[in-house]
This record gives C-alpha cells, structure tokens and sequence, in this order.
C-alpha cells in the first residue's frame, strides 16, 4: 500500500498558501478537523475561501480563523452561531455564498464521482436559482449546479490507517465523505492511525485512494453545541 | 387557540405507520414527543441519521451524535448513520414520507417563505431548500398571525422564498387548513372556541369555507 | 423501527407482474439474489425488463430467466457469458440495451439519489452517444444520462435487520448498494437476517429506508465463475 | 519480437511509485506479475476493490471476493471495498493514475476500438468506455497486426469506438510508441532484432521516426 502518514497538522497544511479553496468538514462543531484548523490559524494563512456547512463559533472552529480575517469567503448553508462572522458580513470584509445543504452536499460528490454538473429541485423559483440554468425533466424544474472545485479538502475521520482508508463516527461523518472525495489534495486527521490492514475493508467510508495526507491527531475537545439532555428515569 | 404543544400534538396525528418522517427545528420538533403509541415511526435528521432517539441521559451525551438542531441525541435499535450527500439523497428521491417544518409565510398557491428577512442577519437555510423541495408531503407548522398581528397566511409571499407551490397543510394555533393545488387555503378543521370569522378575518390569503368545519381534536 | 420482514423469495416478489422493469444486483454471478431469481422462474413472470451489469450463464442467475423466455429486453455492460442469451439475441427475441458499467451504476445512483440526469465522459464520440445530449464542460465534453426508473430492484446482501438495514460481503456488494437505492419497491434477500439493532449503525451499507422487503434466503450457492489459485508455497 | 509476457514486463516499466492502476483483462493482468520491487502500487479493480492481491491459494477461493475478470483473488492490507458507483466515481474523477487495457484498434489520433466487432456476437463494453474516456494516462497492450497480417495502428479505426483521442501509449510485439497530440505514432522503442523499416510496414497510420530508436529493455 501507498503510505500517506504525515507527522501531523503543520506538516499535512505546510503547503496551503494565501488564496486557496478549503473544504472543511464537519456539521456545527461536530467532526470539524480541529487539529488543522488550529495549524491554519497558526499558520496565518490569509484571503482563503472556505466550503463548510457551517462556520463554527465565535472561540472555536472555523470562527478562530475567521476572527483573525484569515477567510475572504465562506460557502456555507448555515452561518448563524457567530457574533464576529455576523460583524465581518454586515462590514462587507467577508463575502458570503449561501446554497442549500443538500446542493452543498451534491456539489462535494460531484467533484469526487468526477461529474462536472448534477441537477436539484432544491432553489427552484427562489433567488438562488438567479443566474443558475433551470431544467425540466418529467414535468419538474431542476437548477444545474457545477461542481466544487477546491484546492484542499480537510477532513476529520474516527479511524483511519496508513493507506488512507478513514472510517467516521457516528453524526461526526455528515460532510466528512463527501469532501474527502472532493479536494485535489485531501488531508485527514484522525482520532485513532493504525496500520494497514488493522482496518476491514468491508467497513471503510473512505477508500485511501481519495485521501494525501493523513496525521493521528491530538487534544480532541469535540466541544458539544446544544447540551440536551433528558432526566434519568426513577 | 391551541398553544404550540398542541399544534404540535395535531400534526402527530397525520403520521401514519410505517412513516420515515423529517421534522424541523422548532414547533416540528416537539411533533416527535406526540407520535401515536402502536404505530412504527423513524425520524430521519438530515445531518445523517435515521431512527433519531430521545435526548441521552444526562452524563450520556456523545459529542458524534448530534442531530440537525446540533443537539445531542441518541439512536435507536435500526438506526442507521450515512453521509450528508446520502441524506440529501433520500430527501430527494422522496424516500422521506413527511416533512414537517417552520414558515414565516405561506402563500395561497403553496410558496414558503422562512428563511431571510432583508435586512436581517441572513443565518441560512440549512436543509429547508432541499426539504421543501423534494418531500412529496409537507406539513407546515405555524402561528397563523405573526407578532404585529399580521396574517402569515397570504395571497403572495412578500419575504424571499424557500420553495414554489410545495406546500399541502398548514397547522396553527386557530386551524388546520389544506393549500389547494388551484390556489387558495381549504379550511378543514378550527381551533376548539376559534369561530370561522376570526379564522377569515387572520387570513390574509382566499380562505375557502365549505360546508360544516369540526373543531380540531387531539384523541 | 419499521419492520420490513416478509416469509421469503415468493411472498417478496409476489405481486411483480408480466411487463415490470427489474434491476437484479450482482456482478457476474458474484451477490447475485439467487433466491428471488429462482422464485420469478417458477412464477414464470414474463416479459421482463432486466437492468443487471451481466446476464448470468446458461445454467445460473439470469441465465435460468432467459432460458424460459421471461425477459423482453436486458440493459447490461457485458453479457458475454451465455450462449442462449446469443442465441435470443441472434433471433431478434431478445432487446439489448448495452451501456459502460460506469454509465450503469450512475444512472442507479442518480434514481437513488433524486438526480433525474448526471452527466459522463464515457461514450462520448462512439455509438452509443448517437441521440444523447453532448455537453461541454471545461473543454470536455459529456453525455447526459437518465436516472433509471424500475419497477422493482433486488439485492443479495450478506446480513440485514428486520429494519432493513443492508451490510454487503466484500466484493458481492457490486452493484447492490446503488440498485438497492434505485428501485420503486426494493426486495432484500440475505444470508443472515438479525434483529434490528444488532447491526451497528456506522457500518451499514444501505440504510433500511431504501428497503421495502426483507428475507433471509436459503440454499446459497454462490457459484465461482472464474476458479483462479496459486499453487501452495513451499 | 516480443512476448505477451515482454510486453507486459515493458509497461510494468511504466508504473511509478504512489500509483493506483487500473488493469484490464488479457496482457494488462500480466502487467501485476512484473511490478517493480520496492514500490507501492494499488490495483483498482472497477467491480468494486482497491488494493487487489493475487489468486487465492487453493481451497481459500471465495465465492464473494472477485475481480473485474470474475477470476477469484485475495485483498491485501490496506484494501478497501465499495459500490459500483464509487468505482467509477473515483475512475471518472481521475483517482485512478494509469490504465492500462487491450485494443482491437488504435488510431493515429488516439481513438480506441475494443469492444465490438460488427457481424459477431457483442458481449458487451462492460467498464472500458468509462476507463478510457476518464484516465488521466493509458496504455494499450495490443499486438501490432492482427491474424491476419493488417495493421491495427491505423490512420482511422475501422471498427466501432470505445473512446475518442484517449490513448497516450501503445506497447506492442513490436515497438513502444507515444500517439502525440497532433497525431501520428511516435516510435520510441523497438523490440530486440525488430527493424525500424518492419514497424514502419506494420504500422498503417502515420509512424514519426527522430532519431536514434533504442532498443526495448526489461530490466
């Protein structure tokens, strides 16, 4: 097997300069790379446009990066955890391209399926589809939506081996696949590396051959956005 | 007038066995806690999970189990986790039976609108795009009037929309009303004390009005 | 949970009538649902669509349903295997739709998917791009394919719960995953049927939504088409 | 001239270490026994498997686990296993570093015929179309002229296409030879004891000889 073991977060971004286009997985603050974000912040790496579903808050995620006007513009489907990221908007320092989820979703298995385009009823009739080519098929409109098209894809997986075969956890997967397919270079941080072959291949999300670089990460905070709990019965 | 509970508990009564049902953020939400007893309901959570359990007891919270909300859940027996393109694949597909979701306007031929006001912070709209779009049977659960007592109901939505012509049923704190694909709000049941001119004097879309309407019932 | 349970072959495909379009999972005779194939057999159903990567050999798989005349028309990748299906074929009996085995499984992912069209490189400038849609993208240029719409898909999965719930063995799963998306009704035959909830929910391959109809089948012969080894070391 | 086995050990020369391959069937399959030591290469197998290892001994055939060939074979550490739809997902989105496949025919402008032959019975293109019309780096394995003498290098193909402009590099019994972007074969090698003037008559499409022609090496 190809090894794709880097030794860890600033060795796996050490090449992602000013102006590059992330996509960074994670849903909320739910298996968000935390490892890489914090390099990138480290790194002060500027003027970047990030693809997240969300942009984190305002001390973690994507918001570290965004408090220091390291991201010129964030493609997301939902922004609104974020005092600094509302600031920067309203000021006109940062631009801001909403798409539906599921859109951003698609776009990301576009790009990793190799299909330059892919058609969603989601937008039709709304101002998204402004601009955006409509098309009917069996009596139902569709937008044409284009594949992303990012330099880096930066994902967090459960497991992962040295081949670069991940495995997610549980809700931590939602975007993490589907971008891990999508960068031209993908790097993946990981709770747990073991080495080739610990890992059944029955059970990888992500086959090694989408993933560069991949790093065991550390100091997990895996920090929780909405407690909710039910009382203990009895 | 019913309260946001038993909006909430009205709405349960259209699932039906065997449904995989989406419920967002809000007043859907509180539709899983009235979910008929007998019959076999999965909820599916678009950040993709299907068979989204009760919240954990507390000190059981997993940082990895979330649902849409980005609240911490638990799974069920059967439930099962996929990708975010999966996810937005079975909405698409239709494999979903309902969606029961928020608005902040309804027009008479169907339009949503609930995710942007100009001049607001624009937080997003999530999945709704996608939900509203896709699902073949959408319940929409709202208060009829909004604070400044302005009809939500209306010929045409003035907030940007969310979908065209998608919605079916719209349960609120003074009726149940059916969206007719011709146009126009088809009341079918009342708010138990809520009078059919108070129902048309909130309505600001064509209200239709035929034969006897039964008060809503939550049996 | 949903249970999705039926008492076998013959009550899931009981109400599949003269005319329906089928997709059968397999590739060669590797995940085949052997099960179901054999009950459609002695149900005699005929005039069948099939949408199958292959159409089986003379004695096995599909192979059994051509050689009682069942199936109108085949839409395969590669059928190459079956001496009957040439003899049909030959006679004008039998329709064939070829299509790239890429092109196939697309068209079963965009079904499962919602997408009513996808776009791909494959056949571009050959005969089977005659009457498709040629677009451009980036300099490229790709044929638009339909999403397929059957009546019925049937899978052969390794294990499954009553929910429905799909894991796939090795190289078995194929095609199945994608068909198991792409059906109206989809009908699950598999080894071993467990209780919902003693599968974990991270490693199931096919959510038990897409699955209408569950059994465990009998009497699996999982014949080897291509019997290859190495002699024994030493 | 060149064995099958030869012209299988020359493309092995062609796969740099970090490479994932795709190999058809016929002499492309050889191509595995002839991988160089001391690299690492995954093979790709389009029925569903990355990282591919060789037959199974005997009595460890299973059923389950195949190759594109439908030959039974064993995974290695590291393999991973996924749907149809990935397998093209990855090939399409040019994952896959270099496929190497047979031909019927190769035209001077790259154009390929390999799976159809009009009059015989048509098995099928199974995944051919979608390797050559998405690999980034093809190779054909074929032999210079077919049974009966006739050149299959040719000014244009005369037998149905698999893909158009697509093919980069032919290795034949005779010759290594690159088809340039403004067309014609370009000869790079020959095979040991093989003239220039026999390639130069066994090819029909335009041959582009520079130069000194070395002769092919195996080692």
């Amino acid at each position: 097997m190809i090894n794709k073991v880097v030794s860890g977060a600033e060795e796996a971004i050490k090449d992602i300069s000013d102006g590059a286009t992330l996509m960074l997985g994670g849903f909320g603050l739910c298996g968000i790379p935390e490892n890489c974000i914090n390099a990138l912040v480290n790194k002060q790496v500027k003027n970047l446009t990030c693809i997240s579903n969300n942009a984190g808050v305002d001390d973690f995620g994507i918001g570290l990066m965004l408090k220091q006007r390291q991201v010129k513009k964030m493609i997301s489907s939902y922004v609104g955890e974020n005092a600094e990221f509302e600031r920067q908007l309203l000021s006109g320092e940062l631009e801001v391209d909403l798409i539906p989820q599921g859109t951003l979703a698609t776009r990301c298995l576009a790009a990793g399926y190799g299909m330059p385009a892919i058609f969603t009823p989601a937008g039709v009739g709304t101002e998204i589809a402004e601009g955006k080519e409509v098309r009917n098929f069996d009596g139902k409109d569709y937008l044409m939506e284009y594949a992303f098209d990012a330099d880096y894809a930066i994902v967090k997986a459960w497991k992962g081996d040295t081949a670069g075969n991940l495995i997610f956890r549980s809700t931590s997967r939602n975007f993490n696949p589907v971008m891990a397919m999508a960068g031209k270079i993908t790097i993946a941080e990981v709770e747990e590396l073991v080495e080739a072959g610990e890992l059944d291949p029955d059970y990888i999300h992500t086959p090694g051959i989408y993933v560069h670089r991949i790093f065991q990460g550390k100091d997990y905070e895996k920090r929780i956005e909405q407690r909710t709990v039910r009382k203990s019965e009895g | 007038m019913f309260s946001k509970e038993e909006i909430a508990q009205r709405i349960a009564k259209e699932i039906k066995d065997g449904y995989y049902v989406n419920l967002g953020i809000g007043i859907p939400t509180l539709v899983a806690n009235y979910i008929p007893k007998g019959i076999n309901v999965v909820l599916q959570s678009e950040n993709g999970l299907l068979g989204m359990g009760p919240f954990p007891f507390e000190g059981e919270e997993d940082a990895d189990l979330i649902n849409a909300g980005k609240q911490t859940i638990t799974t069920l027996p059967g439930s099962s986790i996929f990708d975010s393109a999966m996810s937005f694949g079975m909405i698409r597909a239709q494999k979903v039976d309902l969606t029961i979701l928020g608005a902040m306007e309804v027009s008479e031929n169907g339009d949503i609108a609930n995710w942007k006001i100009p001049g607001k912070m624009v937080k997003g709209m999530g999945g709704a795009m996608d939900l509203v779009a896709s699902a073949k049977n959408i319940i929409v659960a709202m208060q009829h009037v909004n604070k400044a007592g302005e009809s939500k109901l209306l010929p045409k939505c003035t907030l940007p929309l969310t979908g065209v012509k998608c919605i079916k049923k719209i349960v609120t704190e003074l009726a149940v009303l059916d969206v007719l694909p011709e146009g126009g709000f088809k009341l079918l049941e009342r708010a138990p004390g809520v009078s059919i001119e108070f129902i048309q004097q909130s309505t600001a879309g064509k209200l239709i009005v035929e034969g006897e309407i039964p008060e809503m019932r939550l049996d």
